[in-house]
């Protein structure tokens, strides 16, 4: 193929064209504000895994913003700006986080995995936001994480710790004294659970009867070895199976219906990352003696009928928001955030903003009371709503709440 | 009765057998794509996915199994055939190189299309999951599904070689295969091989899809990408460029994956690409035509 | 005078990445990022070049060399009180040592350099398809090794508190870095040697030219590029080392083969070109402002409109946006030329 | 009626020009040489006939039907069958499936008597039917070739050096095959180096060289071995 040398200049000049459209992109100016708003500037997924996460907070906390508006704090409204990260691309986040900073964000509110949200974070804390996670299921979102400047870092969501210490008691309250562990290895959420829950169990009297772990196809390309999991677990029959995984990944229901069809009929206990009724199957063998904890029953039965009452809001909307119980950490997270402005006086200053947080013991929010403190910037002490799922239909099966968080990130 | 041998046991083996099996196919699929054109297709995991999605779709819909399917086959043998309209046939005369690339992007475009269309989540594809139930042998319990892969590619397989050596079709295959030039000199239809090929190529992406999706269940856009490449080496190593020593390389690489998914203690089994891939790496390094190729056959460069 | 067309084969590329970073800092400091992103993959596309451009092979191992070098740049500039939260499993000698920002990117050079080497020493024999297949093992291997392998760095984590010193300057000089190395390395006899077995590898092997040899050191030096940039691009934001790999070896091989494979211009354009434009339609999704009036893309956008571009410009120019040619001041043809460009016709 | 003509072709690759303004013309029952120096476009003749080279000019016509800018599958369809340079056999394939693909060019609607013409003609090959083709020896190879040309039932029959390479007294078994051809009634078009034998046996003999035509030679010029010299230096 023939190029003049012409025809190659103009490539290069189409090439320099290109970037020519994409600088003057980028002449564009911030919004001013007159009427000083809280603004707050919130990088979300919107195609990525932590979508399934990170929406229906959003949707939820909207709904809350628009509640908290009547009245105001002290006087002022809040306002959500949003940033779309796709998929928790580097960066795109990073970007997101400058394009809503430099669009006079207050606070900076990021997605529901501490390792994606990390270029969020960074950028936040660089300029002395306060940095808000709805729903990181970590203790991570915080000084551990980040280091000093991790202070201004707070999640909503729940200490993995306390999650799977919880999962214990309800395993050991219901007589399963004996468990197979799988653990889902491609979060560092899932395995903080499962290690969690092991702890607690042990320290209750119970017995392991068998470990494996495998990596979920969502995150691992091509891995199946969750079908060796299963296997592996027909093999050691115990009263309980526990594994944390997402229903919106890949191993979940391949993993459950690997053991129901192999005639294992024991219960499967999972967190709050396998809530919901959207994974399960639409056709062929139904979910059947299936339990999980979370922040809130998505299906009408919580014990709080405001949390009840906006499940039913956002589910009219937008069926998809109320998927999991996860929603409630968005206005939970509003809920914190205008206690905290409140208590700094009005102050929107990340540093004063943190101060405040980092004092909140049993401050009342949509999803229950909160406490953190200065080690632990996520949320422990939850009540959890315990569900199982029989014939794909989820019932309310009451609360339960972590009585000892064994190695407790707080201690 | 048990296999004494490391922690092997039969329903493992079986596993084994079973993806040997469904990549054995899909070995012969992008194999004979190969012959005809040269072009190492990497879009052939996005055929699969494509496939399973429909199944999906088919069975969300209420369709009954035997529709679902029949959906997942016109799915994907509408996509080959448009693939190989819109991009293999124009870049036919290209170089190797250039083709694998355009093959890359129709690879990306399609999982970024499935990923805008269905998420990132996907779907389910329950359907048959009840082929997961296992059957009782002798005191073994085998997975339906596994001997059901097992049998289907042989099957397969079995049609196929007949239709390489008995029909007319097959015998311009295998010779434009082998020479395209004077296989058309003689008057062998370039465009017919050339369909007839992408054709048995999407018959088999269909029918693995089809396997793959009820072992696997839930179709993401990613689905089947990992399985192609481990096809991919499994080819190489048996030898491109004939079907049966694709067909076995393909089927080794399955087996092995199967076999030591199995074994492989939990603590390890994260590191299952890495024995994978290290194992095919020593075998290219001491057979560099392939495991099962005669003799000194040239080897594309690309 | 034939020093000055030298110069404008050097000058050309150059000159793209001097604009990109002048155009970086005209724009939204916010857009900032998209743009030093393109100069980072403007540095791996031109240390894939190195070695497939020159030898004619493709591998598909060049992302682990990109992956090595950010994991090193990485691991080694990560804060010891930080290393201990997160990375617990991280081995004592790497846990202890801490090297300062170009001291890392040199280190990620090295690091990519040898593991190109290692690499290279046995597969460099191969040729063909299964070269490419056992560089694609390469990948996978690496990718498996950084993700899961908690005693060498974080696996499944980003390498969070990473000092982001991977700004405007840094960014612009490690472009040029890479374009100068590949740059002086095209004018060895090394280069012209490989450069004989691409275009006739029985000839070459028949002057005297040892393939093997050749190739290695292109392989090895491209190694040490990519190293450099992935240093570059942990630097630039907290990556997962692991993480870099199918998609960013899809993604920069398509740049340099629709740039033109044969050149360095090539390499850079296709760079800016693809990765323009993916960034563009990527900033579009969140809303920005061209000449005026606002401009919003459905999510996703961006990747289609790469795919499809990736496969039109395949198409209808197979040799790459730049025919894969240098950039070269008009003279006339001389009948070398012309045989040449007979044979690539 | 003439069987197939060629008329002033030309055929250019990049900037070379291989052939100009030839023209010959093929009738049904003759045998007609094309000979000349390496190079001198004798190849590219054929190839251009078959389709399968570029033609830059003039015509190629089978009983008045232009086959120029058709693809080679269909001018193999339309009656013509090439014997390639190099015999270009499938060694991996049996010699009964070799045959089977000369099928292939076998025109809609002709039977031609299946195989049976290729077995009559080179009795050997039925004997080796169901070997593979790559161990034969070369005469049966070429042999092979042929016969697998004749199965389409063509009614011109192109040969591209098929002397190469053989012994002498294979060469007669081959040329002997060729008179028998002619005279079943097909028209042949020899592209061969070895001249004399060529000029002996074909009806008309072209000199090709530097693309051009440059002398025709009958039978009878056969012992003239300074014409044929001098055609050659030309």
């Amino acid at each position: 193929m023939r190029v003049s040398k012409r025809a190659r200049w103009a490539l290069v000049i189409v090439a320099a064209a290109a970037l020519v459209l994409a600088a003057a992109a980028a002449a564009r100016t911030s919004s001013s504000s007159a009427k000083k708003p809280i603004v707050i500037g919130w990088a979300f997924d919107n195609k990525g895994p932590m979508q399934p996460f990170d929406t229906p907070a959003l949707a939820a906390a909207q709904l809350e913003v628009a509640k908290v508006n009547k009245k105001g704090v002290d006087g002022r409204k809040i306002v959500i700006k949003t940033c779309k990260t796709q998929g928790d691309d580097p960066t795109t986040s990073k970007t997101c986080a400058d394009k809503l900073i430099s669009q006079g964000a207050n606070v900076i509110f990021t997605t529901c995995d501490v390792d994606l949200a990390s270029p969020v974070v960074q950028e936040s804390l660089k300029h002395h936001l306060l940095t808000i996670a709805p729903c990181i299921g970590t203790d991570q979102m915080g000084p551990k994480r980040f280091g000093k400047a991790g202070k201004l870092a707070y999640s909503f969501g729940n200490v993995a710790q306390d999650e799977g210490s919880a999962m214990a008691q309800l395993a050991w309250n219901k007589g399963w004294k004996t468990a197979d562990l799988a653990t889902d290895t491609v979060i560092v959420y899932f395995k903080a659970v499962v290690t969690a829950f092991k702890a607690r169990f042990k320290q209750l009297g119970g017995k392991i009867n068998y470990e494996t772990s495998y990596q979920d196809p969502a995150l691992q390309q091509g891995s199946t070895n969750f079908h060796n999991a299963a296997s592996g677990i027909e093999q050691h029959p115990a009263k309980v199976i526990v594994t944390v995984t997402s229903g919106s990944y890949g191993a979940q229901l391949p993993f459950i219906t690997d053991l129901r069809t192999a005639g294992v009929n024991t219960p499967i206990l999972n967190s709050w990352a396998g809530d919901g009724t959207y994974w399960l199957p639409t056709s062929g063998p139904k979910v059947t003696n299936y339990w999980y904890v979370t922040y809130a029953n998505a299906f009408g039965h919580d014990p709080s009928a405001a949390v009840n009452k906006l499940a039913k809001t956002l589910r009219a909307a937008n069926p998809f928001n109320a998927a999991t119980g996860g929603f409630v950490t968005g206005p939970a997270a509003i809920d914190g955030l205008v206690t905290a402005i409140k208590r700094a006086n009005g102050s929107l200053l990340g540093s004063k903003l943190a101060a405040v947080m980092e004092k909140f013991h049993k401050v009342p929010t949509l999803s229950g009371n909160v406490s953190f403190s200065k080690k632990l910037h996520s949320v422990f002490g939850r009540e959890y709503r315990v569900v199982e799922i029989n014939n794909n239909k989820p019932i309310a099966k009451g609360t339960i709440t972590a009585k000892v968080v064994p190695n407790s990130p707080d201690a | 009765m048990t296999l004494a041998f490391l922690n092997l046991t039969w329903p493992t083996f079986a596993n084994g057998l079973a993806l040997g099996g469904v990549y054995a196919l899909m070995a012969v699929g992008i194999g004979l794509v190969f012959g005809v054109l040269r072009l190492v297709n990497f879009a052939y995991g996005q055929l699969i996915m494509a496939g399973a999605f429909a199944l999906a779709f088919g069975s969300q819909w209420g369709f009954p199994n035997w529709a679902s399917i029949l959906f997942c086959f016109g799915v994907v043998l509408g996509l080959s055939v448009l693939m190989d309209l819109l991009v293999f046939r124009p870049l036919r005369t290209h170089s190797p190189a250039v083709m694998l690339v355009a093959t890359f992007a129709v690879a990306f475009l399609l999982q970024n299309i499935a990923l805008l269309a269905f998420g990132p989540l996907g779907k389910s594809a329950g359907a048959l999951a009840i082929l997961n139930a296992p059957w009782d042998i002798g005191g073994v319990f085998i997975k339906k599904i596994a001997v059901i892969s097992f049998a289907t590619a042989v099957g397969c397989l079995v049609i196929l070689q007949l239709l390489l050596t008995r029909t007319p079709l097959g015998l311009h295959m295998r010779a434009a295969a082998m020479d395209f030039r004077t296989a058309r000199l003689l008057g062998v239809r370039a465009n017919w091989v050339i369909s007839g090929a992408v054709i048995v190529s999407g018959l088999f992406a269909a029918v693995s899809a089809v396997m793959l999706s009820v072992q696997e269940l839930t179709v993401v856009p990613t689905f089947g990408t990992q399985d192609t490449i481990l096809v991919l080496a499994g080819v190489v190593l048996g030898g491109l460029n004939r079907p049966i020593p694709a067909t076995l390389g393909g089927f080794s690489i399955g087996f092995a994956n199967g076999i030591l998914g199995g074994v492989l203690p939990s603590n390890q089994s994260q590191y299952l690409p890495s024995f994978l891939f290290a194992a095919v790496i020593v075998v290219l390094l001491v057979r560099p035509n392939g495991l099962f190729a005669r003799g000194g056959g040239t080897v594309e460069r690309v | 005078m034939t020093w000055i067309r030298r110069a404008v084969e050097l000058l050309a590329p150059a000159l793209l990445i001097l604009g990109t970073a002048l155009l970086a800092l005209e724009v939204s400091s916010y857009l900032q990022a998209y743009f030093l992103d393109t100069l980072v993959k403007v540095a791996i596309v031109v240390a894939l070049y190195v070695f497939i451009g020159n030898s004619g092979v493709l591998s598909f191992g060049h992302v682990s060399f990109v992956a090595v070098g950010a994991w090193t740049a990485g691991v080694l500039t990560v804060p010891e009180d930080q290393k201990r939260i997160t990375m617990p499993g991280l081995a004592h000698f790497l846990l202890t040592t801490s090297v300062g920002n170009v001291a890392s990117l040199v280190l990620a050079a090295v690091v990519g350099g040898i593991f190109a080497f290692a690499v290279g020493l046995p597969l460099m024999r191969l040729s063909g398809l299964a070269a490419g297949i056992a560089t694609f093992g390469v990948l996978e291997i690496t990718n498996n090794v950084l993700t899961y392998e908690q005693r060498i760095g974080p696996g499944l984590n980003a390498f969070s508190s990473v000092p982001s010193t991977t700004g405007i300057w840094q960014a612009t000089i490690g472009g040029l870095v890479c374009v100068v190395v590949a740059y002086a390395y095209q004018r060895t006899r090394f280069s012209r040697m490989l450069r004989a077995t691409r275009e006739d590898p029985a000839a070459a092997a028949a002057a005297g030219i040892s393939i093997y040899r050749q190739r290695l050191l292109a392989f090895t030096l491209s190694g040490a590029l990519a190293g450099f940039a992935g240093g570059l691009y942990v630097h630039l934001q907290p990556l997962q080392a692991g993480s870099l790999s199918l998609n960013l070896t899809f993604v920069t091989l398509a740049m340099l083969v629709v740039g033109g494979s044969g050149s360095l211009l090539g390499a850079v354009v296709g760079a800016l070109a693809l990765n323009g434009i993916f960034s563009f339609f990527s900033a579009a999704t969140n809303t920005v402002d061209v000449l005026g009036w606002s401009f919003t893309v459905p999510s996703g956008t961006a990747e289609l409109t790469l795919g499809m571009l990736m496969a039109i410009v395949l198409i209808l120019r197979p040799n790459g946006l730049t025919g894969g040619r240098e950039l070269s001041l008009p003279r006339r043809r001389s009948v070398a030329d012309l045989e040449k460009a007979r044979a690539t016709t | 009626m003439t069987a197939l003509t060629v008329e002033k072709l030309s055929i250019r690759y990049g900037a070379v020009e291989a052939v100009r303004g030839l023209s010959l013309e093929v009738k049904p029952g003759e045998i007609v040489g094309l000979i000349g120096p390496n190079g001198a476009g004798k190849s590219s003749t054929l190839h251009a006939i078959m389709g399968a080279a570029p033609v830059t000019g003039g015509d190629v016509r089978l009983d008045g039907t232009s086959l120029v800018g058709r693809r080679p599958e269909d001018v193999a369809r339309r009656g013509i069958a090439l014997v390639p340079e190099g015999r270009r056999i499938f060694g991996e394939l049996t010699v009964d499936e070799n045959l089977r693909l000369g099928l292939a060019g076998r025109r809609r609607g002709r039977n031609g008597g299946g195989l049976t013409r290729a077995f009559d003609l080179f009795p050997i090959l039925r004997e080796f039917r169901s070997r593979q083709a790559g161990v034969l020896s070369g005469g049966q190879q070429q042999q092979l070739a042929i016969g697998r040309a004749l199965v389409a039932d063509p009614d011109v029959l192109l040969l591209d050096e098929p002397s190469l390479g053989l012994a002498p007294k294979i060469v007669d078994v081959v040329f002997e095959a060729l008179t028998q051809i002619r005279d079943s009634g097909l028209g042949v078009l020899l592209v061969e180096q070895r001249a004399q034998r060529t000029v002996a046996l074909a009806d008309r003999s072209h000199v090709l060289a530097n693309g051009e035509l440059r002398l025709t030679l009958g039978p009878e010029d056969a012992s003239d071995t300074d014409r044929l010299v001098a055609a050659y230096l030309a």
